[in-house]
């Protein structure tokens, strides 16, 4: 088995409103090793997007990072000062954001927002070689070297998209963690940004943790999926071994519930709602939607163990 | 033949000024019957018109150009009675499911305000009831949903209720626009399950317009594919995901992220790699600057509706071997079992 | 966007809106100044000749006396009292109209909202105080001009900001899905306006008559101070014209100078703390305390 | 960037039509209020023993002669719009025969200098100061700054003067009273002594402004600054481990920028209201004082014909800022007007 180049410990990451504590990330743990591509899938408030900016050490009050570990290259990044921590954002650790559209200042032409990076980090260029490094990031991600001289409302969703990515990969960094990066794309489109991300994973030697909600993408894409609920994680594995067999009963009900052609009308979903982070149920917190809980699920809590080398789940079915 | 409920007859709807301008529907003709309880999707990129072609069966957008017809009369010569027979029988549920609330009322406002209007309880207890009913039928608790206001639900809650309202509402016609698309997908099935039963128990024929096509393959009958404002490819829906003939609906079928690690994006590199030109508006076929089997006349010409097989047309001069389809008959592809 | 009930959940707002509870309780005290301190304060005091001139404030005349002997306890009192009068009404009729005009062109559109639009971005353009200037300076007889007459020339101007505001919100919210919901759900224009539309605006239709009435006031005391206007009758407009006019700072009656501008500071810092607070209200999202 | 023609042509346009209104109004307004100029100075005449009945009535003749008024309405609305265009805006009656384009020839550069001085200034410190009160990673210190500023910015600027007249120049003689110069010295534009009298003349009424306006424009910045802190451009900054001064300068700045210049266009009418009562209280030798003056002896050709320029002045002023906009934000559509 190949290194580990991140791995984040008894993560716990809470938001203080009047009403108490959300715990939006709940001791989470993964690990994540040197050139995969990692999927980290979850519904809305499952605390997929606060992970990606807690990763980045990006929660803004009134949420706080309470507790936990989170090693980078042997660094615990949140040991590290702020204007250290900053230097690690883009040099090792850099973000692909959820809607290209709004990420990109609208005032700014391509080439300086692509450059203004590299520049933060203490790069050195003559004006020759920020152009000729502009037109090789657009190269990389296929745009053509025009749309450095552009501003980013000239440039269609898919192109804005690119552009973040060549942003990203500008100081070829260990980890990208990519939020979401298609969910406001066409599906031809989505198609395009994730193979050029897939082509730059191989090529550079990237790890990347992909966040996202739809199954099908994750499919498409990683190597390891890990599924979040209640901001706690639920089952983490090799991609084709979860769709296979999925340990977990909301891995299992959620791939389920998803359309494929063998199955057209059959309409199955997951019956009930996603619980408050607020009060979360006691014991493990998916048992009030879970058709194989008994009474063990209400009462504790399951402990996330790796049941077989790289496979994890937290589920009284596989652990007690 | 009787007057069809709602009609598209040649319209085209153009956005913008003189200069900058966009076509978002060119010449579109569909009709679309009263008893003929089947699912239609539209299925089409942002762009294609599709949210456009909604907007205007429901009176929110004007044609540019041709008219679109209720019981054969413009809809915007609708006045008094008929306007309100109009609104009564042709129904809605958006794809955002915060946006249709008004935030300064309770959600009960979606379910008890058409009730009133369109007097379809005779007291306050009937309406209650009426309600309470429809909830339950899309799977909710009433008395964990009515008196709530809308930020006090999850946005599943909340779509479920417009599906309940439409329920209750028994349109003539259902017009939903992308009404899973903002709904977790654990939480999608219920919703597309309601839908599928108010089109099969109480016949309500429904447009699904969407870009995902394989809800639009689960839950439709029939399937319209746009591109900018044309149509591609339509018919059988089956026939058409399964064997797409339109190199546009190969590009768009094989793009399609299935939950199945075992089953990869299909090979369509080319066209992938080309799908990338921007559009320009051209004389010929739209997807022309796109396609890989581009001819000559692409260019010049935009391409009549092909019918190679009796449930489907295409609009490509790939086939055009085949019977033309006159565009103002496209909806009597649907007809065909 | 919860909603409190009833007077308790107003205290309660308040406690958490600092700057909208300041505002308005300035503005209630300043309306008790002048309204109810009347009572016990005769009008006579207001005018020239009443007393002794230019004494300083005493037990007798706790807010002194001016050079041609008005007493400045009730000079103020009535003062406050046509000024805020001038304000509110000039305030009122500029926002009817602005709400009228503002709803109409924003929801329904068409040649007349072209036409209001034209004349709103013209108006925009020329400086309203100057406008009034033109206007009331043509006036026949300004000097015994009422607070009515006063209130109307700058109702000519004042319907113009709240016409744009109110608009500007119509047209971004007539589109938003709840308003194509209730089309559907068999509502008229008007129902639609009324019912749907309307509550939403209700902050903003606060703060645009916040914005009318201080430009009411402000419009009142500007032309008053270039000596447009009824300078006999008690204004705060008109205190300023005098104590101008009979040099007092070249004097020294610090009393004379002091005491208006603490009641005018006082005017607009409650129109200013109010509309803080209520933007603060229509906004949440750029919440943050001054 | 290239300014299109059609923008310019279009801004232009309007601010014909603004002045078209503007001499209209000035013109109409006179004409409907039920009063006669022209009488009233003669009876002030007569009434001060300069005038015997006989030559009133000559007097009143030759009056309205000069003035056109013994033509039909229409004519002299088109001789007054004439006039306009070539800026002869007629004689003072008080000052007679003294032309208001001298009078406002006399007076404008005093109130250029002053008003555009503090303006500048109060817009660049306002700006600052506003964008660290905003900027969440500032000080604390700053926000202390904003309750005076912001207190200061609702108050009437010749209010302000009324306090700052009192005590700086009455009671601590720091300052002069009133005047743009003093009245010992030599009016002579290239002696430094001169420059400095008048440069001292200018500190009050130019401080006034700009406590008002120091307090508006912060107020305004800090809460644009506020808005764009949230915005996701801002976020994925810091992910790209930007300092936190170009994000401060390039990002938030630079964005928040463009509301502010908007708002400078919106604002000039006002300011210039404001100066004009501030120019009264310290009787500083610009146009605002002079219009002043002319109100107080109902000199109606003077009071128009200042109001008339201010409002060209002002209207000119906004066509720059609006044809300069374009230049600061890319995204900006000209065809939309």
């Amino acid at each position: 088995m190949s290194e580990p180049v991140l791995q984040v410990k008894n993560l716990k990451v809470y938001y203080y409103v009047e009403a108490g504590a959300v715990k939006a990330v709940d001791d989470v743990s993964f690990t994540l090793d040197f050139g995969v591509k990692m999927g980290l899938v979850g519904e809305s408030g499952s605390g997929k997007s606060t992970m990606a900016f807690a990763l980045m050490r990006m929660i803004k009050p009134p949420g706080k990072i309470e507790s936990g570990q989170m090693i980078l290259d042997g660094i615990d990044l949140l040991k590290l000062s702020e204007e250290k921590m900053r230097q690690t954002r883009l040099r090792k650790l850099a973000m692909i954001p959820q809607g290209a559209m709004n990420a990109l200042n609208p005032v700014m032409r391509i080439d300086k927002q692509l450059i203004d990076g590299m520049l933060d980090h203490g790069v050195i260029m003559s004006k020759e070689e920020r152009e000729a490094r502009v037109a090789q990031l657009l190269e990389m991600v296929d745009l053509p070297p025009k749309v450095a001289k552009m501003y980013p409302h000239e440039l269609s969703g898919g192109m804005q998209q690119r552009v973040t990515v060549a942003q990203s990969i500008s100081m070829e960094p260990d980890v990208i963690i990519a939020d979401e990066p298609t969910s406001a794309l066409d599906v031809v489109i989505q198609r395009q940004v994730m193979e050029t991300i897939n082509r730059l994973q191989q090529r550079l030697g990237l790890s990347i943790i992909l966040i996202g909600h739809d199954m099908g993408l994750m499919a498409q894409s990683v190597d390891r999926l890990a599924v979040m609920y209640a901001g706690k994680m639920m089952e983490i594995g090799e991609t084709h071994a979860m769709f296979r067999d999925p340990l977990h009963p909301y891995t299992r009900l959620l791939i389920e519930s998803l359309p494929v052609l063998e199955n057209k009308g059959v309409f199955s979903g997951i019956p009930g709602i996603t619980p408050s982070l607020l009060n979360p149920p006691e014991g493990c917190v998916f048992h009030t939607r879970c058709p194989k809980a008994w009474n063990l699920c209400q009462e504790a809590t399951p402990e996330f163990v790796e049941i077989k080398p790289g496979r994890w789940v937290a589920c009284h079915l596989h652990t007690a | 033949m009787s007057t069809p409920l709602l009609e598209l007859r040649k319209v085209t709807k153009i956005f913008g000024g003189k200069r900058d301008y966009t076509v978002a529907l060119d010449d579109m003709t569909l009709v679309l019957e009263e008893y003929f309880p089947k699912i239609i999707a539209v299925v089409g990129e942002s762009g294609s018109g599709k949210t456009t072609t909604g907007m205007l069966l429901l009176g929110f957008y004007g044609p540019t150009m041709g008219q679109v017809l209720f019981r054969g009369r413009p809809l915007h010569e609708l006045k008094g009675a008929e306007l309100f027979r109009f609104r009564r029988e042709v129904q809605a549920v958006f794809q955002d499911p915060f946006a249709v609330y008004n935030p300064f009322y309770k959600v009960d406002n979606l379910l008890s305000i058409p009730i009133k209007n369109f007097k379809l309880a005779r007291s306050k207890a009937e309406a209650r009831e009426l309600m309470e009913d429809a909830l339950e039928r899309v799977g909710l608790r009433p008395e964990e949903t009515l008196g709530r206001y809308p930020h006090q639900l999850s946005g599943g809650q909340r779509q479920r209720i417009a599906v309940a309202r439409a329920l209750l509402l028994k349109p003539k016609f259902l017009i939903t626009d992308e009404p899973v698309s903002m709904v977790d997908a654990s939480l999608r099935s219920t919703i597309l399950k309601s839908l599928r039963a108010l089109n099969q128990e109480f016949g309500v024929p429904i447009l699904y317009i969407t870009h995902d096509l394989t809800t639009a393959y689960h839950i439709s009958d029939y399937i319209i594919i746009l591109y900018h404002g044309s149509v591609m490819e339509a018919g059988n829906v089956d026939s058409i995901i399964r064997k797409p003939n339109h190199p546009y609906t190969k590009l768009l079928v094989s793009s399609i992220p299935w939950p199945d690690p075992d089953l990869p994006w299909g090979g369509t590199e080319e066209m992938i790699q080309k799908s990338q030109v921007a559009f320009k508006a051209i004389t010929g076929c739209k997807f022309a600057p796109r396609c890989p089997y581009k001819m000559d006349i692409c260019e010049t010409k935009a391409p009549e509706l092909f019918m190679p097989e009796r449930d489907r047309v295409v609009a490509c001069y790939l086939y055009r071997d085949h019977t033309v389809l006159p565009r103002e008959e496209l909806s009597s592809v649907f007809a065909q079992a | 966007m919860q909603r409190g009930q009833g007077f308790k959940g107003f205290l309660n707002y308040i406690r958490r809106n600092p700057a909208f509870g300041g505002g308005l309780l300035i503005l209630l005290l300043l309306l008790l100044f002048s309204t109810v301190a009347g009572y016990f304060v005769p009008k006579e005091g207001a005018y020239p000749l009443f007393t002794t001139p230019k004494q300083k404030p005493s037990a007798e005349h706790p807010f002194g006396t001016d050079s041609v002997g008005r007493d400045l306890l009730p000079t103020l009192i009535y003062g406050t009292r046509m000024t805020l009068s001038i304000g509110m009404i000039a305030g009122c009729i500029g926002l009817g109209v602005g709400t009228v005009l503002g709803f109409m062109t924003g929801y329904f559109g068409g040649l007349f909202d072209t036409i209001v639009k034209f004349f709103v971005d013209v108006l925009m353009t020329i400086p309203s105080f100057l406008l009034l200037i033109t206007i009331s300076a043509s006036v026949p007889n300004p000097e015994e001009m009422s607070v009515i007459q006063m209130a109307l020339i700058l109702s000519l101007v004042s319907w113009v900001q709240p016409t744009r505001a109110i608009r500007a919100q119509v047209l971004s919210m007539r589109e938003r899905a709840f308003v194509m919901m209730a089309k559907l759900s068999g509502m008229s224009g008007m129902e639609i306006i009324i019912k749907e539309l309307m509550p939403n605006l209700l902050p903003y239709l606060a703060i645009s008559l916040a914005g009318a009435v201080n430009g009411g006031v402000l419009g009142s005391l500007g032309l008053q101070t270039l000596g447009i206007g009824n300078l006999r009758e008690p204004s705060l407009g008109m205190t300023i014209y005098w104590l101008r006019y009979y040099n007092a700072f070249l004097q020294g009656y610090w009393w004379w100078i002091i005491e208006p501008v603490i009641v005018i500071a006082a005017i607009f810092i409650a129109f200013l703390l109010i509309s803080i607070g209520l933007d603060e209200f229509a906004n949440p999202r750029t919440r943050r305390t001054v | 960037m290239r300014i299109p023609l059609s923008y310019v042509f279009k801004r232009i346009g309007f601010l014909v039509a603004v002045l078209f209104t503007a001499a209209t109004i000035n013109f109409l307004i006179p004409k409907l209020a039920p009063r006669d100029p022209v009488q009233e100075l003669v009876n002030q005449k007569i009434a001060s023993g300069g005038l015997t009945s006989q030559g009133a009535a000559e007097f009143r003749d030759s009056l309205r002669k000069l003035y056109g008024l013994d033509k039909p309405l229409w004519q002299q609305y088109l001789t007054y719009i004439w006039n306009t265009m070539r800026f002869d805006l007629g004689y003072s009656i008080v000052n007679y025969p003294v032309r208001v384009d001298f009078i406002i020839g006399q007076t404008v550069f005093w109130t250029l200098g002053f008003v555009g001085t503090s303006t500048i200034l109060a817009f660049l410190i306002g700006t600052v100061v506003g964008a660290l009160v905003g900027w969440s990673k500032t000080s604390k210190w700053f926000s202390w700054l904003m309750p005076p500023l912001a207190a200061f910015s609702a108050v009437p600027a010749f209010i302000i003067a009324l306090v700052l007249i009192y005590f700086l120049a009455f009671k601590l003689h720091a300052f002069p009273l009133r005047g743009g110069y003093s009245a010992t010295i030599v009016k002579d534009w290239s002696s430094t002594e001169f420059l400095l009298d008048v440069a001292h003349h200018a500190i009050l009424p130019a401080l006034s402004m700009l406590l008002v306006s120091i307090g508006g424009w912060s107020l305004g910045m800090r809460s644009m600054m506020v808005t764009v802190e949230g915005q996701d451009y801002i976020t994925f900054a810091e992910a790209k481990g930007l300092k936190g001064s170009r994000i401060f300068f390039r990002y938030a700045l630079r964005n928040t920028l463009l509301p502010q210049v908007t708002s400078l266009a919106m604002q000039l009418g006002l300011i210039v209201s404001g100066a004009s009562l501030v120019e009264t209280m310290f009787s500083y030798p610009g146009i605002g004082n002079r219009l002043g003056a002319a109100i107080a002896a109902l000199d109606y050709p003077v009071i128009y014909g200042i109001v008339f320029f201010l409002v060209v002045g002002i209207a000119v002023a906004t066509l720059v800022v609006d044809l300069l906009y374009p230049l600061l934000d890319p995204r900006i559509s000209y065809s939309g007007g």
